[in-house]
């Protein structure tokens, strides 16, 4: 690689005392002499706090007076103060790209007990970093407009929260929900934890302000098939699904469902529980109010013949020969809420759900306690009339399990803790929380638990090790009987309920990862979206311009999942509040003279950030989609391809430093020992 | 070579001294080396301890310059220990008397002292090569390169003869010719000595030979001037006017601050090549040449194996033959006898006129590939092997040779012995391997190499840059530290005009083959920051 | 015997910061591993490691995200591919394939990375220095 | 469009390996070892590889040159075979034959060492002519 | 003639009215043989025509193919040549929409002194000569049974003779890349004989040779040491096999196994740690 200005190379080498969490393991004044001697080292210089703006000053100072080109600071992980010191090189007038770390805290004085070999790794780390620096070219950031229409994904709560978000601030929102409502699962609750509102009072208004909004363009009944482009500049292939209703004409008057003859069970909105009609919105309070025709059990098109809804329309509205539409949307960010799947109990055959008629799901118990739902809000067993007399509620179905998921769901305890109320509310029955930890640790949560504990609720803590109805004792006959230890007594204990209400956990969508690979992301090995920083960057993805807010994210309640809507929302208008964006200026740059044309860099690259060029038959490199991970260097058998940053010559330097160091002192060692 | 490729198969051992055979002749190393696998034996002896020294199964090393003492050592050791094939001597060969007497005080002990080489693995050697079915020599410049070059290869001729390696299959002595075609520049007569065929241009016969056959009246009876008398004579004032056809002087003949001062007196100096060489620089004439892609012809390899060269292109960038361009010359100034159109036509002139060449058309290269000369008429096969029955004076003569010192040796102002050569991935001056991408990349300047020990007296820390000196001149040249090389000797390869080893060498030459002594001068060697 | 000399190519994501976790912990471990960062494992080449042991390396570690959390999405499923196949090479070549380390140690895993460089430390401890093993035996 | 290959000898050292240089339309592309060959028997050094590497090279040569004030200059052919004929001719008029000299090369064909040779000695009329043998 | 020969010949000429040329072997001048590109316009020149020994001819094909990109060609293909086609096909280097493949089946004889798997074609819709079944590979197999130590060994006798000719990536068809890592210093030490161990000129090129490798032994044939290199791509192509599922020059359409994401069942495979 041929150095780009012929200026001669002039290190300043800072090494870091970090008081004693350095010092006190390295012998840094040591080190620093040592660092003085290496190639190209023109000051070298050890420093109580080199974070501090007095160390930071003495870089500037060499810079600025020494004539120092190329910075190397000895202290901390990269991960904390790289920032800091690519700052100071800036603020001195040298590119932030010709400085470089080695980190002799986190991995060396911290790790290392022997001090003589704390120091020799602190020379050799120093070596290093010396070498590579030497290497090192000034980068600068590449800058992309911003298109300031937003795409959001998933109607539920968080995306609804996200686009009004960013509705209200007057830009330009596509949502899109493949269901035929926005609404998402919190339309299906009754009450939410833990101030037990009604969910359907608080969602509904968000749901129409959304779905009037003058900035948003709502798709339902949608999905995306295909992303391309990058941050700011996104092209956004959608499939509008044939509604087989001209919306229109539509007025959403409801006739068409009152009149089609085909009852269908309803799993999706009423989990099972309860019936909708082959024309249908999924409940009252949808939007948008169109409904949607459901092809499979749809008596035309099935058989040809009916018409019913046709023939009743007021309007005219049915249209039997509607086609998918296929859409294309520009937008500059994406935010990605598309929610969660509840586990499936079934994968738990001990506790007896879909053998066993009186257990339930968290969601059917949803569906029976609500209002609206298919009993009208009563809580009765299977058969629809018989009211349990005690009730189990089990903990962690599916969650906390390393058999099923070893991560804890988030939402049961607190949500058990409210079917609990809810149960010796509408039943006065007995009811029995099997848990096994309580965690309660948001806002008014524990209050609530503290609240349920004085509500009479009996408390088992210990693993349900299975649900059955063979009774052991006449006391059990015609029971579900909940086999557990409670581990507070150590004592096995059978329990003899009427109905269990299975917790279960919350899942990544089933589908997540063809989602993660169609917008550029990716998921955790329990395929939940993974995020750019746990703490720090809760929103973002490693995929710039790509948010995820909510559950798909991992498993979240309701204030949380609006907190990341409205967060993401944030992030994005921060985003177009910038007019435009500086990306990633670690990319990959393809060497044409050398490059052969195989393609073999294109189809490795995890985010088609290269292209081939028909006319010269070479690769090429989009930039703004090029996040830096070198894996085509990795690839590339001519090396025509390189990674800005982190270019072969960089890294060898880098590693010869170490090696050169090692070698040294195992020869100095040699001969000591010789003499 | 007296022998071929081919029989040179049947070797059970192969001793091979001054020849860095790997790099110098790639090909014909790897034959050698693959011959191990069937269960011959290498013996190398070379001051350096080159890829083929590495491979053998014995390695002596000597001292520069010391080749006589050893070779005087081995044939002490046959004679000693009744190794020596007594048939041949008394058949073949005479003057074994003088030679017996001389390398009786050649015991491996002295030789040990003089040369460097443990007295026992010179014991070893001998009886290896003495003892053996077929034994063959290989010597390429490193033992040539002398003032004592002659004696040396009369020395290799002696340990053949005393041991019968020679005249089959599998034995002889075998000079490696360094350059692609030094072999049939010879033979064409390319010397001031003689005709082709080396007919000497002394003999009144030959010259009456060449005369009728040329149409001239008189061809002149004088030997003329060697390449180093040549510079001498433009130097003063002898030589007017001096014509090269693709030979580059000016950085491949010893002490080139001297040649090129003598370049510069030509009056009119011709250079004829494809590129604007060192020498071309200085003339007052160039003419480009075409390539040996674009033209047809014959070249003589090593074995004297007659081989075509065939043209893929035409001429390119309205260079011409070199053929082309000495017939022009020629008919401009008058002369008959220079109308070829082909060089196939040269050729059938060349059959009449040159005995060993005399079966060899372009007929016959084009259905058998090759013929090795001797090659007298159209139904002679050619002759793998000479000296089968006789050589070619009739009876071998052996030379009794005494050990003597190399010209120039190291003292306390030049304390080091430089020693030149080639390296692999180039080919002479460079003129055409410099500008060859893929070679030039391998390794595009000259290193030097010195012993580790050296290196860290002189203060050369890694890869650094040294001044070489000696009483010719100086140069800078980059330094690699290898046990390649005894403690005392340096070594350079001579293809790099930034680092122009015959700046240094000795022009000091070979009383007999006029031959300068590249392989040893005297140098000072210090670190040049 | 000399200490074993070892360079060890980590991600900047995973790995990277599970050594910064592991420091975080005071964990101790030998400090034989000199770490170099490279944003992915996929970025670590071939020949990247081959050049590593060329310079004297007695081991060289790669230590990438575990499959399925890398930050490029799957940049290291090309590491996973590429570096058993480098292993085989340098089996065949008879250097001992185990002089060359491939693991995934995630951000959180302190101890899993301390773990790590100690047992392959170890590993390599027990094996002639690799130089010694690259030298001609002729000659 | 032409594709052939053309047996010939390598330049580069006394060995005689033969290669194949490869022709397509007109331009040597590449060098092919010799399989058959009974020197090389289908391998090559690398500088046989890379002989034809130099061949369309920019510092060719690309017409005679002729010093003129000191500089060497263009010169056409004609002009360039006339100055060497004539100067010759004056050189051996007023010197004597033995006061020109020729270099032969060790990198020529036989042929053209012949007509070299034969040249200074039958048209020159002077045995000064050597080449490179011994260096 | 020779029947093969003369078979060969009667399917050249049956193919040549429809193509603008053939590549196949013939015999240059005074006996030695070389690929040719035997033209409509100058039928007289297939009284040269050829079968052995073999040449890289895919690389023929590629130089073609790139100064005449549309050229409709036919191509004599050996088992190996026609693998050799296949994975630069897939690299980009060829274009196969244009060129008619006529298989050469190779004899028992010629299969052994490559000590081939597959001396026999798979696409090539005209064929001449019966296929035959692969021949064990006793160098390789014999390989196999040294411990490491005894590997290592070998490969030093062996690779001490190496002069650096760069014959095995030169006379590989797929060795097409325009810079080659093997001639850059940063990677392969330049300039000094016998390289210097670890070998990596051998080392990186064992690596490169990952599903690349067609096994056409040409790199063998050429070496002038007899380094018989193609042991270790053989071994690697076996594993390439056992891990990803992967083999040169089946598929047109299969890409290169390191360049994708792991398939089910990959990781386990690989044997690396979890």
């Amino acid at each position: 690689m041929t150095q780009t200005s012929h200026e001669e190379v002039r290190i300043g080498v800072y090494i870091c005392h970090c008081g004693s969490n350095i010092a006190g393991t390295v012998d840094v004044a040591e080190v620093s002499r040592w660092a003085g001697l290496l190639p190209n080292v023109v000051a070298s210089h050890d420093y109580k706090f080199m974070c501090s703006s007095l160390g930071q000053e003495l870089i500037e100072k060499d810079i600025q007076e020494n004539g120092v080109n190329r910075v190397v600071v000895a202290s901390c992980s990269p991960h904390l103060h790289e920032p800091t010191f690519r700052n100071a090189c800036a603020r001195a007038g040298l590119n932030p790209y010709l400085f470089e770390m080695a980190n002799i805290r986190e991995q060396d004085s911290w790790v290392t007990v022997d001090k003589g070999e704390a120091t020799k790794k602190a020379q050799a780390l120093v070596a290093a970093a010396v070498g590579r620096v030497a290497h090192q070219q000034p980068l600068n950031s590449l800058f992309v407009p911003i298109n300031p229409d937003v795409l959001v994904v998933g109607g539920g709560i968080t995306g609804i929260q996200a686009t009004l978000e960013i509705a209200n601030s007057g830009r330009h929102v596509y949502l899109i929900e493949r269901e035929p409502s926005i609404g998402g699962h919190m339309a299906q609750f009754d009450k939410t934890f833990p101030t037990l509102d009604c969910s359907a009072c608080i969602l509904t208004p968000k749901m129409f302000d959304a779905g009037n909004h003058k900035n948003v363009t709502m798709l339902t009944w949608s999905e995306v098939e295909k992303v391309e482009g990058y941050i700011g500049n996104f092209t956004v292939t959608i499939r509008k699904k044939a509604r087989y209703i001209d919306v229109d004409l539509c007025t959403g008057c409801g006739v068409c469902q009152e009149k089609c003859p085909k009852k269908v069970i309803d799993d999706v909105f009423e989990a099972g529980l309860g019936y909708r009609k082959a024309v249908y919105t999924p409940f009252p309070q949808a939007v948008p109010k169109y409904p949607v025709i459901d092809r499979v059990n749809c008596t035309f098109f099935q058989k040809g013949t009916c018409k019913a809804c046709e023939k009743f329309c007021p309007t005219g509205a049915i249209k039997f020969d509607q086609a998918d539409e296929v859409i294309t949307v520009t937008v500059g960010n994406i935010i990605l809420a598309t929610g969660f799947d509840l586990f499936d109990a079934r994968k738990i055959p001990q506790y007896g759900y879909g053998r066993l008629a009186n257990v339930f799901t968290s969601l059917e118990f949803e569906r029976l306690t609500n209002a609206a739902g298919p009993t009208g809000g009563k809580v009765v067993m299977r058969d629809g009339v018989t009211v349990p007399k005690t009730v189990g509620i089990i903990h962690c179905v599916g969650s906390r399990d390393k058999n099923y998921n070893n991560y804890c769901s988030a939402i049961c305890c607190m949500q058990s803790l409210k079917f609990a109320h809810l149960v010796k509310e509408k039943t006065g029955a007995e009811v029995y929380q099997f848990y096994i930890d309580m965690r309660t640790p948001a806002k008014a949560y524990d209050e609530f638990y503290q609240r349920i504990i004085h509500e009479d609720v009996h408390f088992v803590r210990g693993k349900v090790a299975e649900v059955t109805d063979a009774a052991r004792n006449p006391g059990e006959e015609g029971k579900l009987i909940i086999q557990v230890e409670d581990t507070l007594v150590g004592k096995q204990r059978r329990i003899p309920v009427d109905m269990v209400v299975l917790s279960a956990g919350l899942e990544a969508r089933a589908d997540a990862k063809e989602v993660a690979l169609k917008f550029g992301i990716s998921c955790s090995a329990d395929k939940w979206f993974i995020e750019k920083h746990p703490k720090l960057d809760p929103v973002a993805t490693m995929t710039d311009g790509v948010f995820v807010a909510g559950a798909c994210q991992g498993p979240k309640d309701i204030p949380a999942s609006v907190a990341q809507g409205a967060a993401a929302a944030a992030r994005v208008l921060s985003i177009i509040g910038q007019g435009e964006i500086e990306i990633e200026a670690s990319t990959a740059i393809v060497d044409e003279l050398a490059c052969v044309g195989c393609k073999e860099c294109i189809t490795t690259c995890p985010y088609q950030a290269i292209e081939f060029l028909e006319d010269k038959q070479k690769a090429h490199v989009i930039e703004a989609l090029c996040k830096g991970c070198g894996t085509c260097v990795g690839a590339c058998l001519s090396k025509s391809i390189s990674l800005r940053h982190f270019t072969d010559d960089q890294l060898v330097a880098e590693m010869i430093g170490a090696m050169w160091t090692m070698k040294q002192f195992e020869r100095a060692e040699l001969e000591a020992q010789n003499a | 070579m007296t022998n071929s490729f081919p029989d040179l198969e049947e070797a059970q051992v192969i001793l091979i001294t001054g020849s860095n055979t790997t790099e110098q002749h790639p090909i014909i190393a790897t034959r050698l080396i693959k011959l191990q696998d069937k269960g011959a034996k290498i013996i190398v002896i070379d001051p350096r301890y080159t890829q083929i020294a590495q491979i053998a199964d014995i390695y002596l090393r000597q001292k520069p310059g010391t080749d006589l003492a050893w070779f005087n050592g081995l044939m002490h050791v046959i004679l000693r220990d009744n190794l020596a094939n007594q048939d041949f001597i008394k058949e073949r060969t005479e003057g074994f008397e003088e030679l017996k007497a001389k390398v009786a005080d050649y015991t491996p002990e002295r030789v040990e002292e003089i040369t460097g080489i443990p007295a026992e693995k010179l014991v070893e050697v001998a009886h290896l090569y003495a003892k053996a079915e077929r034994s063959a020599i290989f010597y390429c410049m490193g033992i040539t390169q002398h003032t004592t070059g002659v004696q040396h290869v009369w020395q290799c001729a002696n340990l053949a003869m005393l041991t019968g390696h020679i005249g089959r299959p599998g034995t002889g002595v075998n000079p490696l010719r360094g350059q692609n075609n030094v072999q049939g520049a010879c033979d064409m007569g390319g010397l001031p000595n003689v005709f082709p065929a080396y007919q000497p241009v002394t003999k009144d016969d030959a010259r009456e030979k060449f005369q009728q056959a040329w149409g001239v009246e008189k061809l002149p009876a004088e030997v003329g001037m060697t390449i180093m008398e040549m510079m001498h004579g433009l130097e003063n004032g002898k030589v007017k006017a001096m014509w090269v056809m693709g030979e580059n002087p000016s950085l491949s003949d010893p002490d080139i601050n001297h040649v090129n001062k003598a370049l510069q007196a030509a009056e009119f100096l011709i250079v004829q090549d494809v590129f604007l060489s060192e020498t071309a620089q200085l003339a007052h004439v160039v003419l480009p040449a075409a390539s040996y892609a674009e033209k047809d012809g014959t070249f003589s390899n090593t074995e004297r194996r007659v081989q075509r060269v065939r043209k893929a292109i035409e001429p390119l960038y309205g260079s011409k033959s070199d053929m082309e361009i000495i017939c022009l010359v020629a008919r401009k100034m008058g002369a008959r006898g220079f109308d070829f159109e082909t060089p196939q036509q040269v050729m059938a002139e060349i059959n009449q006129l040159t005995p060993s060449y005399g079966g060899i058309t372009y007929e016959r290269l084009e259905e058998l590939g090759a013929l090795i000369w001797p090659c007298p008429n159209g139904e002679h096969p050619g002759t793998p092997f000479l000296h089968k029955d006789k050589f070619a004076r009739g009876l071998g003569l052996f030379h009794a040779i005494d050990h003597q010192p190399p010209a120039e040796e190291p003292d306390e102002e030049y304390p080091f012995i430089l020693t030149t050569g080639r390296i692999m991935f180039h080919y002479h001056t460079g003129t055409m391997t410099r500008r060859i991408e893929k070679l030039d990349r391998e390794v595009p300047t000259c290193v030097i190499e010195i012993n580790p020990a050296d290196a860290s007296r002189i203060g050369l820390n890694g890869k650094n840059k040294v001044r070489l000196q000696s009483r010719r001149g100086e140069l800078i040249a980059e330094a690699k530290t290898t046990e390649r090389v005894d403690p005392g000797v340096v070594f350079m390869p001579f293809h790099f005009v930034e680092a122009a080893a015959n700046i240094l060498t000795n022009p000091a030459l070979d009383p007999v083959a006029k031959i300068p002594e590249y392989k040893v001068c005297a140098v000072r060697v210090e670190l040049a920051e | 015997m000399p200490e074993p000399k070892i360079i060890g190519f980590l991600c900047n994501w995973c790995s990277y910061r599970g050594a910064d976790t592991a420091g975080m912990a005071r964990l101790k471990y030998p400090p034989n591993v000199k770490i170099v960062r490279v944003p992915c494992s996929g970025r670590v080449s071939p020949e990247l490691v081959l050049r590593t042991f060329r310079e004297g390396a007695d081991g060289v570690m790669v230590l990438g995200c575990h499959i399925g959390d890398c930050h490029y999405s799957t940049g290291n499923h090309r590491a996973a591919k590429r570096m058993p196949v480098l292993k085989k090479v340098l089996e065949y070549s008879g250097i001992d394939p185990e002089r060359l380390c491939v693991n995934w140690v995630s951000a959180a895993e302190g101890e899993r990375f301390a773990k790590i460089i100690t047992d392959f430390t170890e590993t390599i401890r027990a094996l002639p220095p690799l130089t010694e093993e690259m030298t001609w035996t002729k000659g | 469009m032409e594709y052939k290959n053309v047996l010939t000898t390598c330049p580069f050292c006394g060995t005689g390996c033969g290669f194949f240089l490869q022709v397509l339309d007109g331009k040597i592309v590449g060098v092919l070892p010799d399989k058959k060959h009974p020197v090389s028997q289908g391998s090559l050094c690398v500088k046989g590889w890379n002989a034809h590497g130099f061949i369309y090279h920019e510092d060719r040569l690309k017409s005679p040159l002729i010093r003129r004030n000191g500089k060497l200059v263009e010169a056409s052919w004609d002009e360039a075979i006339e100055l060497v004929a004539t100067r010759l001719g004056e050189i051996k008029a007023k010197h004597g034959p033995d006061s020109i000299a020729l270099l032969a090369s060790a990198k020529a064909t036989n042929e053209e060492n012949y007509l070299f040779q034969k040249f200074g000695r039958a048209v020159i009329g002077t045995n000064n002519i050597d080449h490179c043998a011994r260096l | 003639m020779d029947q093969r020969l003369e078979a060969l010949l009667q399917t050249i000429q049956k193919v040549l009215p429809d193509v603008d040329g053939i590549i196949g072997l013939k015999v240059n001048a005074a006996g030695h043989i070389a690929p040719h590109l035997f033209r409509k316009e100058a039928p007289a020149e297939l009284d040269g025509l050829a079968i052995w020994p073999k040449y890289p001819t895919p690389d023929t094909l590629r130089l073609i193919q790139k100064a005449h990109p549309g050229a409709k060609l036919g191509m004599v293909v050996r088992g190996c040549e026609e693998r050799g086609v296949v994975e630069m096909f897939k690299h980009a280097q060829v274009d196969l929409s244009n060129i008619s493949l006529i298989g050469l089946q190779c004899t028992r004889e010629e299969a052994e002194f490559c000590r081939c798997a597959k001396p026999y074609t798979a696409h090539a819709k005209l064929t001449v000569g019966e296929p035959i079944e692969g021949v064990p590979d006793p160098v390789t197999e014999g390989f196999l049974a040294k411990t490491r130590e005894e590997r290592l060994e070998y490969w030093k006798e062996q690779l001490v003779r190496c002069i650096k000719c760069y014959g095995c990536r030169n006379v590989c068809p797929q060795c097409f890349c325009n810079v080659c890592a093997l001639e850059d210093e940063k990677w392969v030490g330049t300039g000094w004989l016998p390289m210097p161990l670890p070998p990596m000129y051998h080392l990186v090129r064992s690596m490169h040779m990952t599903a690349k490798c067609v096994a056409c032994r040409e790199c063998e044939e050429v070496c002038p040491a007899d380094i018989p290199m193609a042991i270790q791509y053989r071994l690697i192509a076996g594993d390439v096999k056992e891990m990803f599922g992967y083999e040169t020059g089946v598929s047109m359409d299969e890409k290169p196994p390191q360049l994708l994401v792991l398939a089910e069942g990959e990781f386990e495979r690989t044997g690396l740690p979890h």
